[in-house]
């Protein structure tokens, strides 16, 4: 168990997040039949696929740096609505790294509070409205009360937060994204991108586990 | 159901091949930005307010099949239906942006909202004036008190040929979008899905209807509508469908409109004509004049069955721009 | 298979109530011949050839899109998948001529044949000259000994096309048809099907193609082709398609040509481009230059998935008539 | 058993005929599912109904006449390759009749006779083809042979030949209509024309017999 990643180790971590988002397509396409139009896992493929290229190619100047490469992949190759929000949520959240040497349990929170803030104003969602921001939100909350120990322990806790959030977009109505006018019928069913966030943190927390 | 057969190479190439094709039928008129999936014209007049326009692919020949004279500049293409990313946005928007700026038309998707809002504020920045026009003409996606909440659907034809016809003979921006801005607010739709689409690379259809059921209201990539009903004839359809759209602008006795018919995909010409006669019926007997009919294939959801109705209300201005001749791949008019 | 889903009304009346559709779409430039299925262009120049085109429905836009101005004069619309009557075509061919003569354009079926020769018959009696131009383009129907044993289809178009621009430029009946003539023996098709189209009446599909399976070489009424593949991609069809069409005529290298991709229903754009792109590279690749493209739906088989691929060989005076402005439902070009 | 039909009488069978033909419209369609375009059923029954009507108004001036109204109904509402081919055989055979009071044997070999001849130039096809010639000409034969006994042994012997021709149809190849490029595949089905044709002189056989 690892607590400061190096910019070396930061950037292993999410070329495995990156591996382990390629090898959830079907499940995430399924999700995405159920109540979207049924993309999101080739979707999130093309940009996480890019991911791992773009780690293997980054110059491991910072871990803010490594992050927003990332960012700058997904975005450059998801397209969709999931290609702007996690490469908001990658590209603004990495500032939160930037003047610190490794990747640490404040700086995780960081990440996770400028994210959320950053998709926020990129799309204009709330909490609630089914939508990865009600994976995120409750992440970044169990991160920020994590914030003060271990980076492995706010990870974890901020995964176990996710998860129990795309357990609740199952009870709410979708208002925006392409499940918007299932109306009633959203109700049932978890969140893709939540379920995608969701992932992304758990392969993080596996990687520094491990 | 059996999942759709088609005729496809590998279909994580489809989009670039697509664009391919599409470049080699125009002889000329249209470039392929590098490899980049996108299109523009060949020649774009010094000094033009450039007139971009986009999406998911999967949709066609909406948008790249509208990219021509009197019509857009570019259109960069995204993924089956996922819009575009940022930089290939950005970089259409370079090689259209002609000195005036650069009008934005797109349907209303958070996806897309999101991609071109990025590319505008990276446009902004490298000094390139941008506006934006949204299109939410589906009547069926949100209440009218939320209408920046519908779905972009066929009308996104009728914004564009009118925006591509003020684009081309005004040289102010923020005149072009005003004339834009007056098309998408005085357009409406609807659609009726008999039958799924699917995605070419997951093979799947996007959503299940039963063999006796149709669905009034479906989104162009099989977003629920507002009503399902068990198969019954077109002039019930029709009718109800022509009902939601009039109420909602209002349309009313004495307007002058212009009516698309759009395929949704699969569906047989015979059928789109059925549905043209008896949407030309019910205007009549409420009064509003048809100043013009187009019938086809403008915006479809793959193999879809099915079709919408667009009504647009016209002005002077809008019937001027409307009518003007216009040549692209997939909408010639002298 | 399950039955394919459609938005129609009473079944029986549907060519009525298509041929409606399309007057209204017309706004004017089309009439239709009384409350018989046949529709005929509001103006006809005085001293025209007249052109008159026809045969079965069920195969729109095909025949009746194509009237309009340098393109057919009238089209008599039979039921679908059958013939017009002998009266029909008459009384057509008496609304359409203007003294001059009328040269008849249609697909060369055993129904078409013997009911078109019928009202010739009749209308000679009445003292007017007609003269026959039967499309054969198919090659998939017989082989080149047999051409005259071969079924039209979507060449047909490029045949009306150039019939068109000859009857509104010269004033001679036999030079009209010698026009005609010259390009329908230029023209070759050959079309692939996916999946089988239906008959509104019986609601039955006219063929059963295995999930897994395509056929090259079907007809545009589910007649069968030469070859059933497993399904594969779309440049291995292409590229047994465009083989067979060019050795047929043949094309060779230094030819000019006019391409066509014909949506013979429910296929989507993007496999029509993809086989748009792969047949210009072929044709590339053995010296033939394509002059123009078009793709679209021009001769479909109601719901039927698939695609036709059309070549003509052109020489001046064939891409002078097929280069004229057009304008009519189904095809407009400045 | 009528051994000369009046007008009156020839105008009731050829009702019968046209009850009979609209009854098959579903086997008719089936056949002509097998080996052409699956309207076959349809489009006589649109004839056949319209030589129904045409019987109520018809005049009684003579049974050439008769026939010839019910051809030009066929011809007039059928479309399609049988609407020619069966408005051919009635109006041309009609001529048969022409100066005969009534319908005899020797009327009726001359009607198929006649109709025969017309049907060839007509559509250029020959026996063997796989057409409803394939029933027409050896009932026209039968029928010829015949044509010195009794009306109700003509038309007997006549209906079995061309019920023999169907069967017949089976070991044939298309070569004309739009069977034309089964090739092989169209052996082992009947011809639908040939079929139809079948089916009118069995009407007429038994509306005699009655
Ligand atoms: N405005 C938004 N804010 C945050 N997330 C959003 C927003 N709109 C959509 N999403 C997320 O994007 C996911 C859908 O991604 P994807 O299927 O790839 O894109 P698309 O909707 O364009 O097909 C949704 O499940 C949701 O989590
Ligand atoms: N040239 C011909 N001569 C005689 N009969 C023909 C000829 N061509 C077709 N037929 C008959 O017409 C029948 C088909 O009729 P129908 O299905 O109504 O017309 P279509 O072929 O136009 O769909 C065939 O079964 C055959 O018996
Ligand atoms: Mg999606
Ligand atoms: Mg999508
Ligand atoms: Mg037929
Ligand atoms: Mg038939």
């Amino acid at each position: 168990m690892r607590d400061t990643l190096t910019p070396a180790e930061a950037r292993d971590m999410l070329a495995a997040v990156a591996r382990h988002i390629v090898a959830s397509v079907d499940m995430l396409t399924e999700i995405d039949q159920a109540i979207g139009d049924g993309d999101h896992g080739i979707g999130m493929r093309r940009g996480f696929a890019a991911v791992e290229e773009a780690m293997a190619g980054s110059d491991l100047q910072s871990v803010a740096k490594v992050f927003k490469d990332a960012g700058t992949a997904i975005m450059a190759k998801t397209g969709g609505a999931a290609g702007a929000v996690f490469g908001t949520l990658f590209r603004a959240g990495s500032a939160a790294f930037d003047g610190r040497d490794g990747m640490d349990a404040a700086g995780f929170a960081g990440f996770l509070a400028q994210g959320l803030d950053a998709v926020e104003k990129r799309g204009g969602a709330k909490p609630g409205q089914k939508t990865m921001i009600d994976a995120l939100a409750p992440a970044a909350v169990a991160a920020a009360d994590a914030a003060g120990g271990s980076l492995g322990e706010a990870v974890r806790s901020a995964a176990a937060a996710a998860r129990q959030g795309v357990e609740a977009t199952k009870g709410m109505i979708a208002t925006t994204g392409k499940a918007r006018t299932l109306g009633e019928r959203s109700l049932g069913h978890v969140d893709p991108g939540a379920v995608s966030f969701t992932l992304i943190l758990e392969s993080m927390r596996d990687y520094i586990a491990a | 159901m059996a999942r759709p057969k088609k005729l496809l190479n590998n279909p994580v190439d489809v989009v670039s091949e697509l664009i391919d094709g599409l470049v080699a039928a125009s002889g000329g008129d249209l470039q392929r930005l590098g490899d980049r999936n996108a299109v523009v014209r060949d020649r774009i007049a010094d000094d033009k307010v450039a007139l971009l326009i986009g999406g998911g692919s999967g949709h066609e020949p909406m948008f790249p099949g509208f990219v021509g004279s009197n019509l857009a500049d570019g259109a960069p293409c995204g993924e089956v239906f996922a819009a575009p990313t940022p930089d290939l946005i950005l970089d259409t928007l370079h090689a259209v942006h002609r000195g005036r700026g650069v009008l934005m038309v797109y349907g209303n998707y958070a996806g897309d909202n999101m991609n071109f809002d990025i590319a505008a504020e990276l446009a902004e920045e490298a000094g390139i004036v941008t506006r934006t026009v949204r299109v939410w003409d589906d009547v069926a996606a949100a209440p009218l008190d939320r209408i920046t909440d519908r779905r972009g659907i066929a009308g996104d034809f009728f914004v564009i040929k009118v925006a591509g016809g003020a684009a081309a003979e005004l040289t102010d921006l923020d005149e072009v979008c005003r004339v834009a801005v007056k098309a998408r607010d005085n357009t409406r739709s609807m659609g009726v899905a008999l039958a799924a689409g699917s995605i070419p690379e997951t093979g799947e259809r996007t959503f299940e209807l039963p063999e006796d059921e149709l669905e009034i209201g479906m989104g162009a990539h099989g977003e629920p509508g507002i009503a399902r009903r068990k198969m019954t004839d077109a002039d019930a359809i029709a009718g109800e469908m022509v009902d939601r759209i009039l109420v909602d602008l209002p349309f009313q006795s004495g307007d002058e409109v212009a009516l698309l018919i759009n395929n949704l995909g699969a569906t047989t010409q015979m059928e789109l004509l059925v549905v043209t006669r008896r949407v030309h019926q019910l205007l009549k007997e409420r009064g509003i004049a048809v100043h013009r009919t187009d019938v086809g294939s403008f915006l479809t959801c793959q193999e879809m069955a099915g079709l919408s109705i667009t009504l647009m209300r016209l002005d002077d201005e809008l019937k001027r721009y409307l009518d003007m001749p216009a040549r692209s791949f997939a909408y010639s008019r002298s």
